[in-house]
């Protein structure tokens, strides 16, 4: 391979792999179309959540607000459905516009307060789940006709497993996500954030304008994501998702993309993702872990692919090297 | 005015204002009784309560000004309660179960430490590791039940008094008192920052980068051991699935309420430890007012948001140049520090 | 007139950075903007260009006034600017850097294919080869700047910016560089030039101008301007003495005997070919090569920045382990880098920290340099290498760029080591401070220090050395000591292909 | 046979106490039990049955961690003709999508909480403290519902403050300490209700701390029985529980291998009892009782 750059990704597809073939070894059966279905089904809402982490950590910041916009999105829809009578699209429309202002706003404040995006979210993510809380301290179910029957939806595979909807929009989502971070102006303008904000802004970035897209595509997302999470429940409720936002920040991470900004790919975000929905489903197929085990496990699975992530980075670019 | 003074002056203000928006919701919030021996009143348990917070603030400060981060201190508060308890527990003495717990942190610390500084994993991430599985560390400990004991001279350190304030307080504000001589009498302050604002620099000027970013990271350790010691020892048992739960989200608040960097560099302990203190007002301002628990959360926000918006440096320039525009109304152009752009 | 700046001012906290400068630009001329370092060159563009607010004045494009209150506005305004720290996303590539702003789209998607072959026509004429593909942060310097340059001359229709652009340029990038700008000129731009070097600036610029402390001084034609007092104005003083000790060429004999220290086969695969070198006690190596030669990596191999995997190092009291800086450091050596800002500075950090950097990383954490020591070290190498500054607090990244480089030479002379390694030391450095800074490495030496000194400058390299090392690809092709170190020598020895090895000694 | 076990998580020593009991009732049945940790997520809770669904297992125990949002997979496992039994919580679906619920009443937990202070005061004005669960938890919320149910006909009896010590130990002290603060130092305070037994036992030490007795300064009435609070009862310092059982499995295993063996068909909604315990019950045989379950 030519280009350094691409070797954080080829190792996370790599270790990605590696991992699936280990399982398969122990477990047949993961490797069935069920299986494989219902990693995009499960994971569906985190990856769309993670695209626009993606954008978020490649231009430097991060966004902690997702999860509980992902739990106020279900809260608010299935209130609007119940009290309104609005159709579920609008619903969903004037859910998203909500949910951009509200990243848009979070941008705007990081940008002009010149304060850490790490406080500003957290400041938004209490201030979300605080306003879910007070739109319904209890979970409401969402049985709407149109609403159900969008869940319904599902292409049966060979083998019967499902490609859902919800899945499919995750993976529209990643299409959207590459072609906005790698193949747009905007898309440069946030590489060149995480290269540097001094250094953007002096060669000619607007970085105020830049900033607060970044966050409002980060609040679209986790709105869309939080669609797909009430599509994928049926239900809204203010405690849902809590801690979210750090197993997305984990899969972007995974993904090859760098914390400090700059550099990483957005597909490699879906390996992320993919990686981490196998992990939990390695744990439910061995079915012998205690509570804590599971987290230990976690722990240590991640750790690992981290460190086996690092090594091959490290053979790969001495070998180039030389 | 002294330039530590001055430092922590913004802070200083915004305890006043928030102490003062309590009064307005609670009138007694200021009252301080002196009974049995003991001070007691909404700003004593202001000051005890925010003992973990306060302790964590410590830790955090160091590690945010290597340009760290560190999110497994809460986690580590619950490893290091579980294994005091564990110890006492298991019949061993006062001793040896607080010197088990501190160094439980510190091992922890050093891992993550090492992680960061050897293995080059980035300290969000590193952390996070140990966030997610320490606390299955702690459950394992417990058996994910609470490891209730019977010690009188560890829960003195709980909820005891001497000299009529509650011991947690004295045991923040030793530990801040001795971090701050430590950071600043020696060399290791301008260490740390010099390693936080340009790692690779102060490399090749010969600064041991790596054992800076263990040491800090142990040193977050320790402090969350501390603060893991005071919670389990509060409760009189081992909580390995609540104690010290999300945390480290406050810590990190309060180090930038404190008005240090995430991006590393100059710091203020003393400053955070403030920050510490202004969360837990609101904390504890939020229970006395009685409102409904649904709002917690929004009011926390709210207030939060905007003291950042307060403190805010920009929103200062801001004001500092319509301030100079009015005046050059004024026949002598006065051209008072505009600050550029280039500052953020 | 193109453009016209109107009683410009701007204050920092505590200074007064420019004080109504007045300045214009004719279309069709090379401009130069002279002055010592910290007179506000830098800081007058900025306040052109948008990235600083002014506080008074006014500029004027073509008679309208303009007030760029930002960078966007100012390339939309046909300013073109390369600032004084290379300012380029080192985690772009080479392509995405020179388009960036102006990628060619089809329905707002860039179009890779195209934006490549938009950069590789950008880049025609510089004489790079380089992989358009490849992260812009995996070349040197050099690069870089010749990148910025192909940028910011895209950018410009109507004024370029040239902040110091050939601080880091050989000879032959800048001439390609001086035939750019002369084809730009005749084109009718107007081009404001900074430099510290005054033959560049005679060779290309029509007129001159200069500040010092914020202060216009001076608007005059080149040709009617003579270089003494040209650095009269800059100085502000009389220049006797300084051309005094410009001509005291001091080349005696290093002190002779045991070698300070040997390097013997030396190297590092793919990095730096193995080599040996004795360094005399009290001597002054210069090492010269074209741009990626290697100079800058075998300064980092022998300061144990990377590891080298062949050779020994010894001095008269046996081996000596250099695995990283902290075992060079101890070893006694010290070692101003190439990058400063980068590699350099702490910059947030006030000078005094930063000269005390070193010795207290040495000192260990438990043992602080007392206070009053501190001050007295920031006092005296602020006076001594006539440091710029409002004081000893202020931070270093609020100095100009030639002042850092004070603050980083500054640091390792405290550390008094006995071998020291300047990576280009008086890049960005005005022509007062370049002298200052020269004799100061002769008194160095005169006192028993070694010094290798890698710079682009071959006349200062020359003046300088007691013996000239050359590599090319990476490998010590010549040594020229004595009579033999002149400028021709060096210059074939650089430009020699391989059949010309018999020049080595 | 095998049966997969979807567990909320370990968030408290009463789940911790479940899971021991559920682990141990299959192990003396002789069934394969498949436990999952959701850590208190539903989504990995779908994800769970899910896979469990596709693994084949033979039945499903679910503890949901939310009454909603489960219709989608319950008619997954109906299609693939796994019987799901709840455990513990009850859930907002059609109840033909699962085999039965096993659990208690959280609203007449409440109830009986309430109506043992009732009885306790008699006509005596009482103002009474409450520590709530997790706010939006279902059990917080019907365990509220519950108390003010059985307060609703008796004035004297009011609730002057309410807020959440989010079911932990340490909750519950620090909320009772702010309390008593507000409360001219717990003097205008008669009893405690509390939403489960971990904050109780905090909020008493709180209330010791205060220079207070409880247990009769202040009436302790609270929910699930774990042998800390009884010890506490044993001492006096506490008067009142409402014990919720930790053995949930037994009744969902009786019930599915009734079913598996000729086909009946239990009832939707198995109720455990909920106990009320008091000074006068032996609190501390009780204690003994627990104190090895796991709790
Ligand atoms: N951001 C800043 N904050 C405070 N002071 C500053 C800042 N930038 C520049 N200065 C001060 O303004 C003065 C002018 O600096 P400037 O960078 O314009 O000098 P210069 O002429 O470009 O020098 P050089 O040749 O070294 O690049 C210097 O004294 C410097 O210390
Ligand atoms: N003209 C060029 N074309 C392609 N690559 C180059 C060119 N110049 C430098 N490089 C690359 O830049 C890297 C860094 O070079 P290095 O900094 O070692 O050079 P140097 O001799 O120290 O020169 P200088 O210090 O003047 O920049 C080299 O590895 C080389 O591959
Ligand atoms: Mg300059
Ligand atoms: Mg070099």
């Amino acid at each position: 391979m030519r280009n350094p750059r691409l070797y954080p990704l080829l190792a996370t597809i790599a270790i990605f792999i590696i991992a699936y073939a280990i399982c398969y070894l122990q477990f047949p059966y993961i490797l069935s179309t069920r299986v494989a279905g219902n990693l995009l089904t499960d994971n569906a809402y985190l990856g769309i959540v993670a695209v626009g982490m993606t954008i978020v950590i490649l231009s430097g910041g991060i966004d902690l607000s997702v999860g509980s916009v992902i739990a106020f999105s279900g809260v608010f829809i299935a209130v609007m459905l119940r009290d309104s009578g609005l159709h579920p699209l609008a619903v969903f429309a004037l859910l998203l516009v909500i949910t951009t202002a509200f990243g848009a706003a979070m941008g705007w404040l990081i940008y002009r307060l010149a304060m850490p995006a790490f406080i500003v979210t957290l400041a938004g993510m209490f201030l979300v789940r605080g306003v879910a809380y007070m739109m319904s301290i209890d979970s409401i179910p969402i049985d709407h006709p149109f609403f159900t029957s969008l869940q319904r939806v599902y292409w049966l595979m060979p083998g019967k497993g499902r490609l859902t909807l919800i899945g499919v929009v995750m993976l529209l989502a990643f299409v959207v996500g590459h072609i906005i971070a790698h193949r747009t102006r905007f898309g440069a303008n946030v590489f060149a954030l995480g290269g540097g904000e001094q250094t953007a802004r002096l060669m000619g970035s607007r970085v105020g304008r830049t900033t607060v897209m970044i966050y409002a595509f980060s609040g679209l997302m986790a709105g869309l994501g939080g669609i797909v999470f009430a599509l994928y429940t049926g239900s809204g409720y203010p405690l849902a998702t809590v801690g979210t936002e750090l197993t997305a920040i984990a899969t972007v991470v995974i993904g090859g993309t760098l914390l400090t900004g700059g550099a990483g790919y957005v597909f490699g975000t879906l390996f992320g993702v993919l990686t981490m929905g196998l992990i939990q489903t390695y744990i439910v197929f061995d079915g012998t872990l205690s509570s804590w085990w599971t987290r230990i496990a976690i722990g240590v699975l991640l750790l690992a692919f981290i460190v086996l992530q690092k090594g091959l980075l490290r053979l790969t670019t001495a070998r180039s090297a030389a | 005015m002294p330039a530590a003074v001055k430092r922590i002056l913004p802070q200083l203000i915004t305890l006043l204002g928030v102490m003062v928006l309590v009064s307005l919701v609670f009138p007694d919030f200021l009252s301080i009784d002196y009974s049995d021996g003991r001070l007691v009143g909404p700003v004593i348990d202001v000051l005890k309560r925010g003992a973990p917070v306060a302790l964590l603030a410590v830790g955090m400060t160091l590690v945010v000004a290597t340009g760290g981060i560190d999110l497994s201190v809460g986690t580590l508060m619950a490893i290091t309660g579980a294994v005091a308890a564990a110890a006492i527990v298991a019949g061993h003495g006062l001793v040896l179960a607080i010197v088990l717990a501190l160094a439980a942190g510190l091992c922890a610390g050093g891992f993550s430490g090492f992680l960061v500084a050897v293995v080059g994993i980035q300290p969000i991430v590193a952390t996070l590791i140990l966030m997610i599985s320490g606390r299955g560390i702690a459950q394992l400990i417990t058996e994910g039940r609470i490891l209730t004991f019977n010690m009188p001279g560890f829960a003195f350190l709980g909820s005891g008094t001497l000299l009529g304030v509650p011991v947690p307080v004295w045991i923040w504000l030793a530990v801040t008192a001795l971090a701050i001589v430590i950071v600043r009498r020696t060399a290791l302050g301008l260490l740390i920052e010099s390693v936080g604002i340009n790692r690779r620099a102060s490399a090749l000027a010969g600064v041991n980068a790596r054992v800076i970013l263990i040491a800090v990271y142990m040193a977050s350790g320790l402090c969350a051991a501390l603060a893991g010691i005071i919670t389990t020892a509060d409760i009189r048992g081992a909580d390995a699935n609540n104690a010290g739960l999300w945390l480290e989200l406050d810590a990190i608040l309060a180090t930038v309420l404190g008005g240090n960097s995430l991006r590393g560099g100059r710091f203020s302990i003393s400053a955070a430890v403030i920050g510490a203190l202004i969360i837990q007002t609101i904390n504890t301002g939020i229970l006395l007012a009685g409102f409904p628990s649904e709002y917690n959360l929004v009011i926390k926000a709210v207030l939060v948001i905007l003291i950042l918006v307060v403190q805010s440096p920009s929103l200062a320039g801001d004001l500092k140049r319509l301030g100079s525009q009015l005046s050059r109304r004024a026949p002598r152009r006065s051209a008072k520090a505009a600050p550029q752009r280039s500052d953020r | 007139m193109l453009l016209a700046l109107q009683s410009l001012t701007k204050t920092f906290v505590g200074m007064k950075a420019l004080d109504e400068v007045d300045f214009e630009l004719a279309s069709g001329e090379v401009h130069a903007l002279l002055g010592e370092n910290g007179a506000g060159k830098s800081t007058l563009i900025k306040c052109l260009t948008g990235v600083y607010r002014r506080d008074a004045g006014s500029i004027l494009l073509d008679g309208r006034d303009i007030s760029p209150d930002s960078t966007s506005r100012a390339q939309a305004l046909g300013i073109g600017t390369v600032y004084q720290e290379v300012n380029l996303l080192p985690n772009l590539t080479v392509a995405q850097n020179l388009t960036f702003g102006h990628e060619p789209r089809r329905f707002g998607i860039i179009s890779p294919r195209a934006q490549r072959r938009r950069a590789a026509q950008m880049l025609e004429g510089y004489g790079l080869d380089i992989d358009l593909d490849r992260d812009l942060g995996s070349y040197s310097v050099a690069v870089q700047q010749l990148v910025a340059i192909a940028r910011a001359v895209e950018l410009s229709g109507r004024v370029l910016i040239l902040d110091e652009p050939t601080a880091s340029l050989d000879d032959r990038e800048v001439q390609m560089l001086f035939a750019v700008v002369r084809r730009l000129r005749d084109r009718g731009l107007g081009i404001i030039f900074v430099s510290h070097f005054l033959d560049q600036v005679y060779a290309l610029c029509d007129r001159i101008t200069v500040l010092r402390n914020g202060c216009r001084i001076v608007t005059e034609r080149s040709d009617s301007l003579d270089r003494v007092r040209l650095i009269e104005h800059m100085l502000g003083r009389e220049l006797a003495a300084q051309e005094e000790s410009e001509k005291r060429h001091r080349r005696s004999a290093p002190l002779a005997g045991e070698p300070l220290l040997s390097f013997a086969g030396v190297g590092r695969r793919g990095f730096v070919e193995p080599f040996d070198l004795e360094v005399q006690r009290g001597e002054v190596i210069g090492m010269s090569g074209l741009l990626g030669s290697g100079r800058t990596e075998t300064a980092e191999l022998m300061f144990g920045i990377r590891r080298m995997h062949s050779g020994t190092v010894s001095d008269a009291e046996g081996d000596l382990r250099l695995n990283n800086p902290r075992d060079a450091i101890a070893a006694g050596f010290g070692f101003a880098p190439e990058d400063r800002k980068t590699d350099g500075i702490i910059a947030d950090l006030s000078i005094r920290d930063n000269i005390v950097l070193a010795m207290q990383a040495r000192r260990g954490w438990l043992r602080r340099v007392p206070r009053a020591e501190q001050k007295r070290l920031a006092a005296d190498y602020i006076e001594r290498l006539d440091i710029r500054t409002s004081g000893p607090e202020k931070a270093v990244g609020e100095l100009s760029g030639g002042n850092q480089q004070k603050v980083v030479l500054a640091r390792w002379l405290a550390m008094n080591p006995r071998f020291l390694v300047l990576d280009e030391p008086t890049r960005g450095i005005d022509v007062g401070a370049h002298a200052e800074i020269l004799q100061l490495v002769r008194e160095l030496t005169a006192r028993g220090m070694a010094v290798l000194v890698i710079s682009s400058e071959l006349d200062e390299l020359i003046a300088v050395s007691d013996r000239v090392i050359v590599l090319r690809d990476r490998r010590q092709v010549a040594r020229l000591s004595g009579s033999d170190i002149t400028l021709e020598n060096v210059v074939h020895a650089i430009a020699a292909s391989d059949e010309h090895r018999e020049v080595s000694a | 046979e095998t049966v997969g076990f979807s567990q909320i998580g370990s968030e408290s020593g009463w789940r911790a106490a479940e899971t021991t009991i559920t682990r141990q009732q299959a192990e003396k049945r002789g069934i394969d039990l498949r436990f999952s940790d959701a850590q208190q997520r539903q989504e990995n809770q779908i994800a769970a049955l899910r896979s469990f669904v596709a693994q084949g297992v033979d039945a499903i125990l679910l503890a949901p961690v939310v009454s909603t949002g489960w219709d989608n997979i319950l008619m997954e496992a109906r299609d693939a003709e796994i019987p799901v039994v709840l455990l513990d919580r009850r859930i907002d679906a059609p109840d033909d999508l699962y085999m039965t619920a096993v659990g208690a009443d959280s609203v007449h937990e409440g109830e009986v909480a309430g109506g043992w202070l009732v009885d306790e005061v008699g006509d005596r004005q009482c103002n009474v403290v409450e520590l709530q669960g997790t706010t939006g938890s279902s059990v917080a919320i019907e365990r509220k519902q519950g108390f003010e149910n059985a307060i609703a006909d008796h004035p004297n009896i009011s609730i002057i403050r309410s807020q959440t010590g989010d079911f932990t130990r340490s909750g519950g002290k620090e909320v009772m300490e702010s309390f008593l603060q507000a409360e001219n130092g717990g003097r205008n305070i008669c009893a405690l209700f509390s939403h489960n037994d971990d904050m109780a036992v905090g909020a008493i030490q709180a209330i010791k701390e205060a220079g207070l007795n409880p247990g009769e300064d202040i009436l302790t009435v609270s929910i699930d029985g774990v042998p800390d609070y009884f010890r506490a009862m044993a001492n006096g310092d506490a008067n009142a529980t409402v014990e919720l059982t930790p053995n949930m499995a037994g009744p969902a295993f009786d019930a599915l291998q009734a079913w598996w063996q000729d086909g009946t068909l239990p009832p939707k909604f198995i109720q455990t009892p909920s106990t009320l315990y008091t000074q006068a019950d032996d609190p501390e045989g009780e204690y003994q009782r627990r104190k090895d379950l796991g709790y």
